[in-house]
């Protein structure tokens, strides 16, 4: 099955399962997860590379593709969608529309299938599109101030989008053709300033999609405000459409022919690199401060992809193939574990209804799987072996330490040791600490959630191990485009400076672990305390019935910290500001032009007359 | 007999003189004569689409020889235009007959809706500039009726002004023209020009330009847009949302086709710059708004600015530029169906501002899904008609290098997406008011509006087709 | 035809007609007084047609015996034509105008722009 | 092979577990000569620990409580095996400085996640404070590790041994980067003036207020292997290792034994002015080690 045919029964698929969702909606999104997982299936099972056109249009038909550079990311696509579309069969069961939300969904397939399948610009640009519109409705659907998050997410998807679509154009103008592989054989008769055009147009398109400060102000709300599982799908797949461009566009664009002439740079020939490079560190500084100081642990995982965003650009730019190699794991780890934080707060809401942290507390009894999940995640996110994190982060750093560039080594520790900050911030202030009363009798979430959820940190942690697995498609992708392929074999990896066995470091920790445990049990049995027991030395505190809160050190628990950054501007407020004043001026310009009296009107009509003709005549 | 396009005039008209009489017979008969007329015309445009080429034909009336008589352009791709024009004339004329019929004076509103069909036809074919005179004036008057449909005098009275200074204008530079070219047919008018001096084109020009933009919506004389839709009937709305703004902006782009075609720089500059100012104002005007109608009238308002800009910036080089143009013609052409759904579907639901309209979805699905068609078709996304027309003007806009065109047209268009989008999430994701009655939707209007939106669906996946006949508009047979 | 008209008489005339319609536009409040300026420019147009049509000692285009043997001109007769179609348009325009101006005050019970405006506007 | 290294790793542990604990009761002697008192015998904390871990009851709260702790001292432990000490290594070849910085984090974390388990506030006090401090004091180390690990072209700390035996001490070399990492493995440490996380006196010792018996034995004894670590990597990093296990451990009693005195002479910082110290001096100052090394390097 090529992907055309794929991506018609997506379509189709979408339909039915429409019509099976008004029926019974379990039985609906149980048909999504097969459909995916069938789709899925036929993918993996033709898998030789192949090409396919879709031509229901006349003259213009869609090429789609099945390739070295795209492979990856279509299995990504389709294995979040699986995992959620798993999640969802017990996940989505208080929201509103569930119908249109799986109908929408699976059109949001389609579309992922559309835009890693495209084989030409404008086949993306169409399915890009389409997610971006089907997220506005998705993203509407979610909770109080969901609506003008959607607005707002719509507003920059659309500046992205308009930039992109320029881009595209000015490279059919050039080479005549909107298809990869034309763009790859003409590419050398684009001149430089027409290159750095289209390079900066797409680009900023991919940063405002990847969430690139300070071009993330729709990450935010879009992210906190949206239903939950939706929120795994646009954290962990449709941000990356934006890197996805800036991959595409620094694969074919640039690379294929300057690469032989200089393996070390991708982009290098373009200045804007290290202009992009620097941004993306800022990016990941600001991302991570910011994400430490939130209350809302949506929105604080909103900024960690920001800062993670940084990350992935920043390997992207960087140039070396290592880096290269870097940043697409990264993608794929960002994409499971902003998966995996995305599901557990997700399980947590469905169960609790909040997702602010200094109201929750305590759930690990309750939700042990979500805790592990989430546990899980954060320490992948964070970087910390063995787990999945620590493999693209590694390779990150290697290829800064190997070009001494400490300014951005010093932005990529800092968002390594922040990460731990705001990571632990919803582990302690919603797993752990003081469980307020009514959370008392919150259960496990349901069977399918806890399915979903497990996938996530099972492949986490295989992913972690045996990192081979998915550098053999990025190495053998680096060996298509001829870059010099990273060295890695199934669990090792190997950089210029050292070498990262992650089997070891695996074996070592459990070792470690096992002999920690040992003496553990070798020494008397532990009494089991209830929580308030011993600090409040057995007396019952009158506060701690009435207001448990206070003793549940949640809110402001970075105190110290951010006030170090209360004097710091936020670019988000002077957004605000400017949109603000531009709302003003639009009534003015109301006023002025569509609130006049006759008179008014025919005296504007008459300077109008004689402003043209003045001009003219002068 | 049958293929002369004067017939799509002189049908209407005489159904118009038909109606008095038959109204002293039966009170309830004339509500049929527009219909046959219009179904008629349909049918007259279908075999003319199929007898006439891409090329540009002339049709004399009277006898007379084409520099001295009236004379009526017509070629197959202006036939597409007028279908969708009547077609959607035909909209208006049955849902009228359906649901507003009896609410107000039948006999006068009938009779000027079909006398308006008939200028809008005149306006569309006519290759004479008096003659287009008269058929803009005959269709304003028909207009003022139409805008007076729910007692809105008010805007009716601005509108009659305005667009009497328009016309007036349009006059004074007609018969200027007349005075100096020695004729008034379009098409030998360009020829005479030449010697002209340059100072008095611009007079001219200028002179042209402001009294177009009355009936044209552009700038200067466009206020009474906004004001006309909000306080006409649903009738009305597409009436002038989409058959008098789409046949005057034809009329428009004719004349600047066919009679300032020879490279009048200054005039495309201009009309670009006004074009664009439209488009911007527009928007950003819209952007404030909360009522449906007002919204629809702002954004009709900076379409027109859109597709005057592009078409002429497509003249500016004194040849036409074929891909800017056509797919300025196919955005009119998506225009008027993508307007039309949404005015009737909104029409239908019976209210106007946000307050009203929230969460209707819930109770009226069908009707909202297919607005939801309408507005994506306008904002231009796939897989829906009016995505491809705004990706035709962009590829012809940059491969001709207007990028800073393409800049204003795509910031505009990002504001447009964004309050077209919050009126669908105001009727899908809000609570609904209990209060509001619901109106009952009848099998005939929900049948309108499928079709309507079956339109913009077969365009959105079969966009060459469309493309195709719109190519080499006015480029097959210019003298 | 340049040389052949006065321009101060024949152009330059109804033009300042044309213009004292436009003030009236730009400066009258009461809907009549409106209407009236708007006939006012109307006739300025008209006056200008038929102006641009006419020549000295030229006799009526019509062909007759007589004519054809003494006169070598003929009156332009398009804007003559011209001038009855605008004509009759604007006495079509101005019957509708009147009609609406007498809704209007039936409506509002005014007829001053600024006050209809801010009783619309409410 | 595999026996031999679980065997050496197991001595490892052992060895260390018996040097650092007489040394930092060696220490509290030196303390307290300092501070014109007896001070316990070295073999104090010996006692503790052992006293500690063979207490009859111990306070547990749940899962999480005991299974932090485990992650703590196990991660700790693994941790201890990828550092070289003198010509020792466990698994040869395995030094990699990042998975020696980043395993490290697991013990804190681990520790982080079982304090704050036991739900008392001034524990999560404790532990916010901590990882607030860590975003401090780990930068301006890690400049000045990065700057010297691209001079000397790999990233193994035994690579960059082997670099110190043939360049000399990198403390000759970036002695400004050598001052800045000092004073960061004092805030590794927690010693004064870095200890507001478990600043006994105003949140009683922060994360460890909870534990007691047998966790808090094997929370002093993750901390004495937290600091084999932290402070063997300044002796790999600055004073070139050793080129065998004495004078490696040598090196080491100097440098605790010259933390712990400057320690004991310091008041203790608030935590966001320890942040503040360490960005204002550490970081400009490891960004000036920077300028200057790399000059040096590239010229």
């Amino acid at each position: 099955m090529t992907i055309s045919y794929l991506i018609i029964t997506a379509g189709i698929m979408s339909a039915i399962i429409y019509l099976v969702s008004k029926f019974n909606w379990k039985a609906g999104t149980i048909l999504q997860t097969l459909t995916f997982l069938i789709i899925g299936y036929f993918l993996y099972h033709n898998g030789d590379y192949s090409s396919s056109q879709l031509a229901i249009f006349n003259n213009i038909s869609l090429n789609f593709t099945y390739s070295y550079f795209n492979e990856i990311f279509l299995y990504l696509g389709i294995s979040v969608m699986i995992i959620v579309s798993l999640f969802s069969i017990d996940g989505i069961k208080n929201y509103q529309y569930k119908p249109v939300y799986n109908f929408l969904t699976t059109l949001i397939f389609m579309s992922i299938l559309g835009v890693f399948g495209a084989a030409d610009f404008i086949t993306l640009f169409i399915f890009w599109e389409l997610m971006t519109w089907v997220s506005f409705f998705l993203i509407s659907m979610g909770k109080k101030y969901s609506k003008k998050a959607a607005l707002l997410f719509l507003f920059m998807s659309m500046i992205a989008a308009y930039l992109m679509i320029t881009g595209i154009f000015l490279i059919d103008n050039a080479v005549g053709g909107i298809t990869f592989s034309n763009l790859i054989n003409n590419y050398g008769s684009i001149s430089y300033s027409l290159k750095f055009k289209i390079l900066m147009l797409f680009v900023l398109a991919g940063l405002i999609k990847g969430g690139v400060y300070p071009l993330h102000i729709w990450m935010r709300t879009s992210y906190s405000e949206s239903p939950d599982s939706f929120t795994s799908i646009l954290s962990g797949i449709l941000m990356k459409f934006g890197f996805y461009l800036i991959y595409l566009i620094g694969l074919f664009f640039p690379v294929a022919f300057i690469l032989k002439n200089n393996p070390s740079k991708l982009i290098s020939e373009l200045p804007s690199s290290t202009f992009f490079a620097y941004l993306a560190g800022i990016s990941i500084i600001i991302g991570t401060i910011a994400a430490i100081l939130q209350n809302d642990a949506k929105k604080l995982i909103a900024f960690s992809s920001v800062s993670h965003a940084g990350y992935i650009l920043l390997a992207f730019t960087y140039g070396t193939s290592m880096a290269f190699a870097g940043g697409v794991t990264h993608i794929l780890v960002h994409a499971l574990t902003a998966l995996g934080m995305f599901l557990s707060i997700g399980a947590v809401y469905f169960r609790t209804g909040t997702t602010k942290i200094d109201e929750l507390g305590g759930l690990i009894k309750n939700m042990p799987l979500t805790f592990t999940t989430y546990l899980v995640s954060i320490i992948s996110l964070a970087g910390i072996p063995p787990l999945f994190g620590f493999v693209s982060k590694w390779m990150i750093y290697q290829s800064l330490i190997i070009n001494g560039s400490y300014f951005l080594a010093f932005a990529a520790f800092f968002g390594s040791i922040g990460s731990f900050m705001y990571v632990f911030r919803p582990l302690a202030g919603v797993f752990l600490g003081q469980r307020p009363k009514k959370f008392e009798n919150v259960k496990e979430v349901p069977f399918f959630m806890k399915a979903g959820m497990l996938i996530v940190t099972i492949l986490t942690v295989l992913f972690g191990v045996l990192p081979g697995l998915v550098l053999k498609p990025i190495i053998s992708m680096q060996q298509s485009i001829g870059i010099e392929p990273i060295k890695a074999s199934l669990y090792r990896l190997f950089s210029g400076l050292t070498t990262l066995d992650m089997l070891v470091v695996f074996t070592v920790f459990g070792a470690g672990f096992i002999l920690a445990l040992i003496i553990f049990l070798l020494f008397a049995k532990p009494t089991r305390v209830k929580q308030h027991e011993q600090y409040t030395a057995g007396e019952i505190v009158p506060e701690l019935q009435t207001q448990p809160s206070i003793y549940h050190y949640a809110k402001n628990y970075y105190k110290p910290f951010s006030r170090i950054f209360d004097k710091f501007p936020s670019m988000e407020k002077l957004y605000k500001k400017g949109a603000e004043y531009l709302s003003s001026s639009f009534g003015v310009i109301e006023e002025f032009f569509y609130e006049e009296s006759i008179n008014g009107y025919i005296w504007l009509i008459s300077i109008t007359f004689l402003v043209i003709i003045a001009i003219r005549w002068f | 007999m049958i293929n002369e396009p004067v017939l799509l005039i002189v049908i209407p008209l005489f159904a118009g003189f038909l109606i008095p009489i038959i109204y002293l017979i039966s009170k309830k008969a004339i509500k049929y004569i527009p219909i046959i007329a219009v179904f008629y015309n349909l049918f007259v445009l279908i075999r003319l689409i199929q007898i006439n080429s891409t090329s540009l034909s002339y049709f004399t009336t009277g006898g007379y020889k084409v520099p001295f008589g009236i004379n009526l352009i017509f070629n197959s791709q202006i036939g597409i235009i007028l279908f969708a024009i009547n077609l959607l004339a035909l909209i208006a004329l049955i849902f009228f007959l359906k649901k507003e019929f009896h609410l107000v004076n039948s006999f006068a509103y009938t009779l000027g809706f079909i006398i308006a069909i008939s200028a809008v036809n005149g306006m569309v074919l006519t290759g004479d500039l008096f003659n287009l005179f008269v058929f803009m004036e005959l269709a304003a008057i028909a207009g003022y009726i139409i805008a007076t449909h729910k007692r809105g005098y008010y805007p009716s009275f601005l509108y009659v002004i305005i667009s009497t200074f328009g016309s007036l204008l349009f006059l004074l530079g007609t018969i200027t023209i007349y005075n100096v070219s020695g004729t008034l047919n379009m098409a030998s008018v360009s020829e005479n020009l030449v010697d002209v001096s340059p100072h008095f084109i611009v007079v001219l020009s200028v002179m042209f330009i402001v009294a177009l933009s009355s009936e044209s919506e552009l700038l200067p004389l466009n206020a009474w847009v906004p004001k006309v839709y909000e306080k006409t009937s649903i009738t009305g709305s597409i009436f002038f949302g989409s058959v008098l703004s789409t046949a005057a902006l034809f009329a428009v782009i004719k004349v600047l086709v066919l009679v300032f075609k020879g490279g009048y720089e200054y005039l495309f500059n201009s009309l670009t710059i006004i074009g664009l100012a439209t488009l911007l104002i527009g928007e950003f005007v819209a952007f404030k708004q909360r009522n449906v109608r007002k919204i629809v009238a702002y954004s009709s308002i900076a379409q027109a600015g859109l597709i005057i800009s592009a078409v002429s910036v497509s003249l500016k080089n004194g040849t036409i530029t074929d891909s800017i143009f056509n797919a300025a013609m196919f955005q009119l052409l998506n225009n008027i169906f993508a307007k039309g759904l949404i005015l009737l579907g909104v029409g239908l639901l019976g209210y106007y501002s946000f307050e009203k309209l929230k969460g209707i979805a819930g109770k009226k699905k069908f009707a909202s899904i297919l607005i939801t068609i309408g507005v994506l078709s306008i904002i231009g996304m796939p897989p829906f008609a009016g995505f491809w027309s705004k990706f035709f003007l962009i590829k012809s806009l940059i491969a001709n290098k207007m990028i800073i065109f393409v800049a204003i047209f795509l910031a505009s268009a990002i504001f447009e997406v964004y309050y077209y989008l919050r009126f669908i999430q105001n009727m899908y994701y809000e609570e609904f008011d209990s209060k509001i009655k619901i109106n009952q939707i009848s099998a005939v209007s929900y049948f309108l509006m499928i079709s309507l939106s079956f339109m913009i669906i077969y365009i959105g996946f079969n966009p060459s087709s469309v493309m195709k006949t719109i190519s080499d508009i006015f480029t097959g047979g210019i003298i | 035809m340049g040389e052949i008209i006065n321009y101060w008489t024949f152009i330059y005339g109804p033009l300042a007609i044309f213009l004292v319609g436009v003030y009236g536009l730009l400066t009258q409040k009461n809907l009549f007084k409106l209407v009236i300026s708007i006939n006012i420019m109307d006739l300025g147009v008209n006056l200008y047609i038929i102006a641009l049509g006419y020549m000295d000692n030229a006799s009526a285009p019509i062909y007759t015996a007589k004519l054809a043997v003494t006169s070598s001109r003929f009156v332009d007769p398009v804007p003559q034509a011209l001038v009855l179609t605008s004509i009759v348009i604007s006495v079509a325009v101005t019957a509708f105008v009147l009609a609406l101006v007498i809704k209007n005050y039936e409506k509002y019970n005014t007829l001053d722009l600024i006050k209809i405006k801010g009783i619309e506007n409410d | 092979m595999i026996l031999n290294i679980i065997f050496r790793g197991l001595i490892l542990i052992f060895g260390a577990f018996l040097f650092q604990v007489a040394l930092s009761g060696f220490s509290r002697k030196v303390v307290a000569r300092i501070q014109k008192r007896y001070g316990p015998v070295f073999w104090q904390n010996f006692r503790d620990i052992f006293k500690f871990l063979f207490k009859e009851t111990s306070i547990s709260h749940g899962f999480i409580f005991d299974f932090g702790v485990l992650m703590a001292f196990g991660g700790t432990m693994a941790t201890l095996i990828f550092l070289p000490y003198g010509s020792f290594e466990v698994i040869p070849g395995q030094t990699n400085f990042i998975v020696v910085i980043y395993l490290l984090a697991i013990g804190l974390l681990g520790m982080a996640m079982s304090a704050v388990g036991s739900a008392n506030p001034n524990a999560s006090i404790g532990i916010s404070r901590a990882l607030t401090q860590m975003l401090g004091y780990e930068l301006p180390f890690l400049i000045v590790v990065l700057v010297m690990m691209y001079i000397n072209k790999t990233s193994s700390i035994g690579g960059l041994v082997q670099s110190q035996i043939q360049n000399g001490w990198n403390l000759w070399s970036m002695p400004i980067g050598a001052g800045v990492s000092f004073v960061s493995v004092m805030g590794m440490l927690g010693k004064k003036p870095f200890d507001s996380p478990i600043a006994p006196a105003e949140i009683a010792s922060g994360p460890l207020v909870e534990y007691s018996g047998k966790y808090l034995g094997i929370l002093m004894l993750q901390h004495d292997f937290a600091t084999v670590i932290e402070v063997g990597l300044f002796v790999n990093l600055f004073l070139g290792g050793g080129s065998n296990i004495l004078i490696f451990a040598i090196k080491y009693i100097v440098v605790y034994i010259l933390m712990v005195i400057i320690s004991s002479f310091l008041p203790r910082f608030k935590v966001e002015e320890s942040v503040k110290f360490f960005w204002k001096w550490g970081l400009s100052l490891a960004f000036l080690q920077a300028v200057i090394s790399l000059g040096i390097y590239l010229i």
